[in-house]
C-alpha cells in the first residue's frame, strides 16, 4: 500500500472509478485544466479528455442542473463544489430534484449523481472558505452523505459513493487535505456506506465524531485519564446507529463532536438518537461540543471556534464525572 | 450611450391568416393527414384541458393548472420532435404526454395526487412535471448535453413560461446549453402573465427572444396561438441542434385567457375586455377555419376528433377513479434505492 | 377583540405595522395586485402604494438579495416566499449574506430583514407545496425562527420578526391559514420572540411541538389517560430552554413532534439539548414523532406521513411505561 | 432562423491613444488636477498591489487576490462617482476603499484575517468585500432601488467578473435593477479568465456586453486599460441613472496577467506568451505614457506619487502588523443584535 495524502487519495479514487467505468463524468469550476483548486482532480483532463473531466460554466446550480439531466441520459455525473460555502447556491436542485427524482419516477429511474466538496476550517482562508454544511445535506430526503477523516477512508467512501445508486453528497475535510498521509489501497478500493468505525477503542467514554473532528478526538482521548472509545461515524446518512448504540451501552458516556454550528447540527442528531435509544445505558447527560451559533471567525481567532482536543476532553471529564 | 439593440426577429412569425387581409401560408413537409393529425393532437389537448377543468369542479380531481389557449404551443412544437427527443414540462404541459401516448389517467392521477401519476420518463421520454419554476432548464440542457457526448441524435425541449426568465435557474441552464453546445429547444410559452404578475412587471426587455442575445443563441419569437408558426419555428430549431450548431431560444407569444390554476381568482388584476379579444381569437379555432379554408376539415371530422378525444377523457377519468387508494407503503418506497434502515422511522 | 383565521392575523399585523413605521416594505411574487395567493398581503398595495407592496420578478433568490440591498438603503423588507418549497434558491443569500452581512460590518450595520412563508403540509395539493423545511434555517447563523400555532401568536410574532433588529424567518402553517379562528387583540400586538408557550398544562408527559404539530399535540393530550402538557415552542431560535426544561423536570417525559423528515430536523435539536440539560429529570427515553426521511408525499396518502395525534399519543404511552 | 444580432457598441470605446497611428483623445470636464488626481489613485492601488504580493511571500498577510492590470477599471469607474454612490466590490477590488480614504491596514486587516477588516459601509459608502460570486449583484440593485424610492439621488456600482456573468444571482440582479429601474451600474471586469476557466468556456456570446439587451438595458464596452475611457463610461452610465433611465453593464475588456491569486499556478492552463505582451500594454504605464504626451505628468510628480503611495502602504503595514490580536471574544460579537442566550454554548 502506498503512503498518500488525503486530496491524493480522492484523485486515486476518481482515476480508478473512471477507469473502471466509461460512464463517470466530473464537472465542476476549475476541475479541468488546472486539475481543481486543490489539485483533487489533477491528471483527469489529460487522461479521461474534456468530455469526462469538464471545466463547467460558474453556476452551481448549473453543475447540478444539469448534472441531472446526464444522468437521464446515462451519466454517472461527479460533481466538484470548489468550496463548501459554493454549493449553497446548489441547495435548491439538491432539495427539490436531486433528492426527489427516484421518488418522482416511482423508482423507475436512478440518479446516480456524486456531489464532492471540501468542507471545514482550520485553513486560515478568507471568509466562506471554511464553513461545515452537512447538516443541510443529511437533512434533505433521498440524498445521503458521507465524510472520510483519512486517506483510505476518502478512497474508499468516494468510490462507495460514485457506484451508489442514490445521490451522495462526500465532504473533504480540507484541512486534513495535504496532511497526514496515510495507508491508502492501491486500485479498486470500497468503503461501504452506512458503517461507522471505531477509531480507538476505550471503555469509559464514547467521543462520537467525523471527518476533520475525528483527530481532535483522538488527541482528546490521549490526554484523558480515563480510557475513551473514539468512533468516526464515516457516513452521516445511512448512519450505523449499531455501532454507535454498541459504543454507548459499553461505556455509558458520551461526548458528540462537531465543527458546524451547534443548533440543529448533526451531533444533534446523534444526541437524539442515542436519548431515544440508549437511555437506560446512559450514566451521564449526553454533551455536545460544537462550533457556534455565528459564522465561521476570521482566521486569526478560528482556534477560537473550532473544537480543540481541550475542550473535547474537559466535556468528557464532565461527563465522567456523573 | 449603447441604444438598445434587438435581435433579427422582432416580428411575431405567422402561418395562418385571418381569412381576411392576411393571406394563409403553408408549411413544407406538412401533407393532409398530417395537417389532420396535428388538428386531432390540438382537440386532444384542448378536451384534455375543459374536461378537467369541470372534474376539478365535481371534486374529482384537485387544483389543476388550466392551459386553454397554450395548445398549439405544446402540441405545435411536439408534433416537430422525433420519436426519441426528449420533453422537459412544466405544470402548464402536465398533459403533454398524451400526445406521446401516455393514458390521460397517469396525469389525471397525478392531479388527484394519487402516486400512479408517477410514470417512467423513458417510457415516454417525457420528463416528470417540473413545479419548480425554471429548475427544469439545466435538465434539458444537461440531458441534450449527454445525449450529443453519446453521439446519439437526440434533442430536448424544455418548457417554461415568460415569468420562470427571471428565474436564475432559466439562466444558468440556458448558458450551461449555449456553452455545451446541447442539441436543446427552449421553449418559452409568453403567456404574459406569471399568476398576477404582468409581463411588464418582470422584465424590461422589450421582447423575451431578446434573451437570447446574452447566451450566443438565435432566439425566434411566433405567434404561441398559430400552431403551424410554433411548429416550424421548432422543427427549424431542432434541424439546428441536430446539426450540432446547439440551442435555440423560442418565444412562443400568447394571452392567458384563463385563470393561473382552478384555485386562482384573476378578476382582482386582468382586464376582462382583453381576455375577451383574445378568447375570439383561441388557437384551436383559427386553426380549425384554417384547415376549413384550405378545404382539408370537415365536420365529420371535427365530430369525430371531438368524440374520440372525449371517450379517451371518459375512460381516462373512469380508470383514475377506478384505482384503487395507494398502499400506504409507498410512502417509503422510491426516495432511495437503497434506503437507509431508519427511513421508516418517524 | 376580533375573531380571525390565521392568515387574517398575518395580514393584520402587515397593516399594523406598515402604519407604525412607514419603512416597512413587502416585496414578494403576487404579493400585490392579487393580495398574495393566500390573501396574506391583500389591501396592501391599495393602502400603501406599489412601491411599499411590490410585486417582483420570479427570483426568490433576487427578492431576498435586493431584500438585503433595501435594508442597506434603511428599508425594512418583508418578503414573501410564495410557498416553503420556493424558498429554496433564496438558501444560497440567506446563509452566505443575510445571516452574516451585520457580523461582517463588525455591528455596525443592521438587516432587520424578514423572511415569511407558508409551511407544512396537510392541504391536499402537488408537489413542493407542502414541506416543512425549517431546519434549514434555524441552522443558519444570524437568522432567528418562529413558527406561530395560533392567530394571536401569527400576528404577534410576526411583529416581533419585523421588529427585531436581525433577520427573522417566520414560517406559517398554511394548514391552519383559514381555521381555526382564534381571539386576535386589535392594533399593536407583539408576542416576544424566545418565549415559548404551555398550550396545556400537564403533570406525566410533556408533548412538545409548534406550528401545525401542537394541534396534534392538544388533540393527543385529550385522547391520553395521563395527563399531557403540551408546550409549543413558537420560537425556534432564539430557544426558550427555560420553558422547555421546567416542563419536563415536571414530567420526567417527553415527546417531541416535527412534521418535517425526521433526521437532523430541529425535533433533533430539542431532544439533544434535553439529553444534555435534564438528563436526570428524564424517567424515559426521549422519543420523536416526525415525518419520514423520504419527499412529502402525494396528498392522496399524506395522512400516512404527517403526525397524528394516534402516533404522538402512542409515543407518549411507550415513555409513561417507562 | 434569426441571425444573432449585437448591441450596438460592439467596438470597444477607447480615449487613451498609442502615442503612433491612434491618436489621443480628451474627456470633457478632466482638468490637469484631475488627470493628476486619477493618476495618483492608480498608482496608489498598484502600489497597494504589488507590496501585497511581497506581504504575502512575506508571510506578512495571506492568500491575496492579485489586481495587477485591474486598476484603470478600479480607478476610472470609482473617479466618476459621487461621493454618496456606493461601491459593492468583489474580493478583486478588496482595496478599492482606498480611494474613499479608507486606511490600508483595513484592508490589509482584511487579509490579514484580523476582524479589523470589518468597516462600516456607510463610513466610505463602500460594502464589504463579497466573497461568493456575484451575490452582490442583487445587493446593489436593491441599495439602488431602495435609494430611488427614498428619493435620493445616490447610485450604485457593482463589480464582478466575467466568470460572475454565468451565475444566477447576476441575471436575477440584473433584471431587478432593470425592472426597478435602480440607478446602478453593473461593471463587469472581463480579465477573460474565471481562475483556470477562459471566457470561451464560460459563455457563447460574442461580448459580454450582450448580456445587457436580455435585461432591456444598454451594454457598453470599453478598453479596461484605459482609465479614461473607463471613466467617461462610467460617468455617462451614471449620468443616465441619476436621470431615471435604470441600470447600465459596462463590460471592462482587460486580460489578467497576474495569478488569480497567490495560491494559484497559472502555469498549467495560460498562454505566457500572450501574458508578456499584455503586460507590456497595461494600464498604469498607458496612462503615465499618455499623461506625458499631453505635458502634464513631470518626474517629479511620478516620483512623488510613488512615494506617497508606498509611505501610506508602509504605515499601513505596520499598523495591521501593530493591532493586538483579536479578543477572542470577538468570536461571539456581531452575529446578532440581539443574540440568542445559547449562542456561546458550544
Ligand atoms: C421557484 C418557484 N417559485 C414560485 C412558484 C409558484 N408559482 C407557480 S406558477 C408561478 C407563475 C409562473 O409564471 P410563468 O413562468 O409565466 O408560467 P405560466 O404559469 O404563466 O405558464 C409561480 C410564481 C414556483 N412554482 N416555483
Ligand atoms: C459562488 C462562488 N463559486 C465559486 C467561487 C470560487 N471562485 C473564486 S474566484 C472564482 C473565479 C471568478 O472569476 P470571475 O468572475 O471572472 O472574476 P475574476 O476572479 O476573474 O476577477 C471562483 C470560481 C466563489 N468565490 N463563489
Ligand atoms: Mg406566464
Ligand atoms: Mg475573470
Amino acid at each position: 500500500m502506498a503512503e498518500k495524502t488525503l486530496v491524493e487519495a480522492v484523485n486515486d479514487a476518481l482515476h480508478t472509478e473512471m477507469e473502471r467505468d466509461g460512464w463517470i463524468m466530473v464537472m465542476g469550476e476549475d476541475v479541468g485544466r488546472s486539475g481543481g483548486v486543490f489539485r483533487a482532480t489533477a491528471g483527469l483532463r489529460d487522461r479521461f479528455g474534456p468530455d469526462r473531466c469538464v471545466d463547467t460554466p460558474l453556476a452551481e446550480a448549473g453543475i447540478l442542473g444539469t448534472a441531472v439531466g446526464l444522468a437521464m441520459a446515462g451519466w454517472r455525473p461527479v460533481c466538484e463544489m470548489q468550496y463548501e460555502s459554493f454549493s449553497y447556491p446548489c441547495l435548491d436542485q439538491l432539495i427539490t430534484h436531486v433528492g426527489r427524482y427516484r421518488w418522482r419516477t416511482g423508482g423507475a429511474m436512478e440518479f446516480p449523481i456524486t456531489v464532492r466538496m471540501p468542507t471545514g476550517g482550520g485553513v486560515r482562508a478568507p471568509e466562506l472558505h471554511e464553513d461545515s454544511p452537512e447538516a443541510y445535506y443529511v437533512h434533505t430526503p433521498g440524498v445521503k452523505v458521507a465524510i472520510p477523516s483519512t486517506p483510505a477512508d476518502a478512497k474508499g467512501l468516494l468510490a462507495a459513493a460514485i457506484r451508489d445508486p442514490d445521490p451522495v453528497v462526500v465532504l473533504e475535510p480540507k484541512v486534513l487535505y495535504r496532511s497526514p498521509r496515510g495507508e491508502v489501497p492501491a486500485g479498486e478500493h470500497v468503503v461501504p456506506l452506512g458503517k461507522a468505525r471505531v477509531a480507538r477503542e476505550g471503555t469509559d467514554v464514547t467521543l462520537l465524531a467525523y471527518g476533520a473532528m475525528v483527530r481532535t478526538c483522538l488527541a482528546a482521548a490521549e490526554a484523558l485519564e480515563a480510557s475513551a472509545e473514539v468512533v468516526d461515524v464515516r457516513t452521516l446518512k445511512p448512519l450505523d446507529e449499531e455501532t454507535i448504540l454498541a459504543s454507548v451501552a459499553k461505556t455509558g458516556r458520551v461526548v458528540v463532536v462537531q465543527e458546524a454550528p451547534r443548533v440543529a447540527g448533526f451531533g444533534a442528531e446523534l444526541a437524539a438518537v442515542i436519548a431515544e435509544k440508549a437511555i437506560l445505558d446512559l450514566q451521564g447527560p449526553v454533551l455536545r461540543v460544537t462550533g457556534y451559533d455565528v459564522p465561521f471567525p476570521y482566521w486569526t481567532i478560528e482556534h477560537e471556534y473550532v473544537p480543540t482536543p481541550e475542550r473535547v476532553a474537559e466535556a468528557a471529564r464532565r461527563v465522567l464525572a456523573y | 450611450m449603447a441604444a438598445q439593440v434587438l435581435p433579427a426577429e422582432h416580428g411575431v412569425r405567422r402561418v395562418i391568416g385571418d381569412g381576411e387581409g392576411t393571406p394563409d401560408g403553408e408549411v413544407e413537409g406538412l401533407d393532409e393527414s398530417a395537417l389532420l393529425e396535428l388538428y386531432r393532437d390540438l382537440v386532444l389537448l384542448r378536451t384534455y384541458d375543459e374536461r378537467s377543468v369541470v372534474y376539478h369542479r365535481q371534486g374529482r380531481i384537485g387544483t389543476y393548472a388550466i392551459f386553454w389557449g397554450h395548445e398549439a404551443i405544446q402540441a405545435g412544437s411536439t408534433f416537430a420532435l422525433a420519436d426519441e427527443d426528449w420533453i422537459f414540462p412544466s405544470y402548464r404541459e402536465s398533459a403533454i404526454g398524451l400526445l406521446r401516448g401516455m393514458p390521460p389517467e397517469v396525469v389525471l392521477a397525478w392531479w388527484r395526487g394519487h402516486p400512479a401519476g408517477w410514470w417512467d420518463p423513458r417510457e415516454f421520454r417525457v420528463a416528470s412535471i417540473a413545479v419548480p419554476i425554471a429548475t427544469h432548464v439545466p435538465h434539458a440542457a444537461g440531458y441534450a448535453w449527454g445525449a450529443r457526448l453519446k453521439g446519439e441524435s437526440a434533442c430536448a425541449i424544455a418548457y417554461f413560461g415568460d415569468g420562470a426568465t427571471s428565474e436564475g435557474a432559466f439562466h444558468e441552464g440556458a448558458n450551461f446549453a449555449a456553452v455545451m453546445r446541447a442539441p436543446v429547444v427552449l421553449l418559452c410559452n409568453n403567456n404574459q402573465w406569471a399568476i398576477s404578475t404582468p409581463l411588464s412587471a418582470q422584465t424590461r426587455a422589450e421582447t423575451l427572444a431578446d434573451k437570447a442575445v446574452g447566451y450566443g443563441m438565435p432566439g425566434v419569437r411566433v405567434d404561441g396561438g398559430d400552431v403551424l408558426a410554433v411548429y416550424e419555428a421548432t422543427a427549424e430549431a431542432l434541424a439546428r441542434a441536430r446539426s450540432g450548431a446547439g440551442p435555440t431560444f423560442v418565444e412562443a407569444l400568447t394571452y392567458r385567457c384563463a385563470p393561473h390554476a382552478t384555485a386562482d381568482d384573476p378578476s382582482a388584476y386582468w382586464d376582462p375586455g382583453r381576455v375577451e379579444d383574445e378568447r375570439k381569437n383561441e388557437c384551436v379555432g383559427r386553426y380549425e377555419r384554417y384547415l376549413r379554408r384550405l378545404g382539408v376539415l370537415t365536420d365529420e371530422i371535427v365530430e369525430e376528433a371531438r368524440g374520440a378525444a372525449l371517450a379517451r377523457m371518459k375512460d381516462g377519468i373512469a380508470a383514475a377513479e377506478a384505482m384503487p387508494p395507494p398502499d400506504p407503503d409507498v410512502v417509503f418506497a422510491h426516495a432511495y434505492a437503497d434506503p437507509p434502515p431508519a427511513v421508516r422511522e418517524g
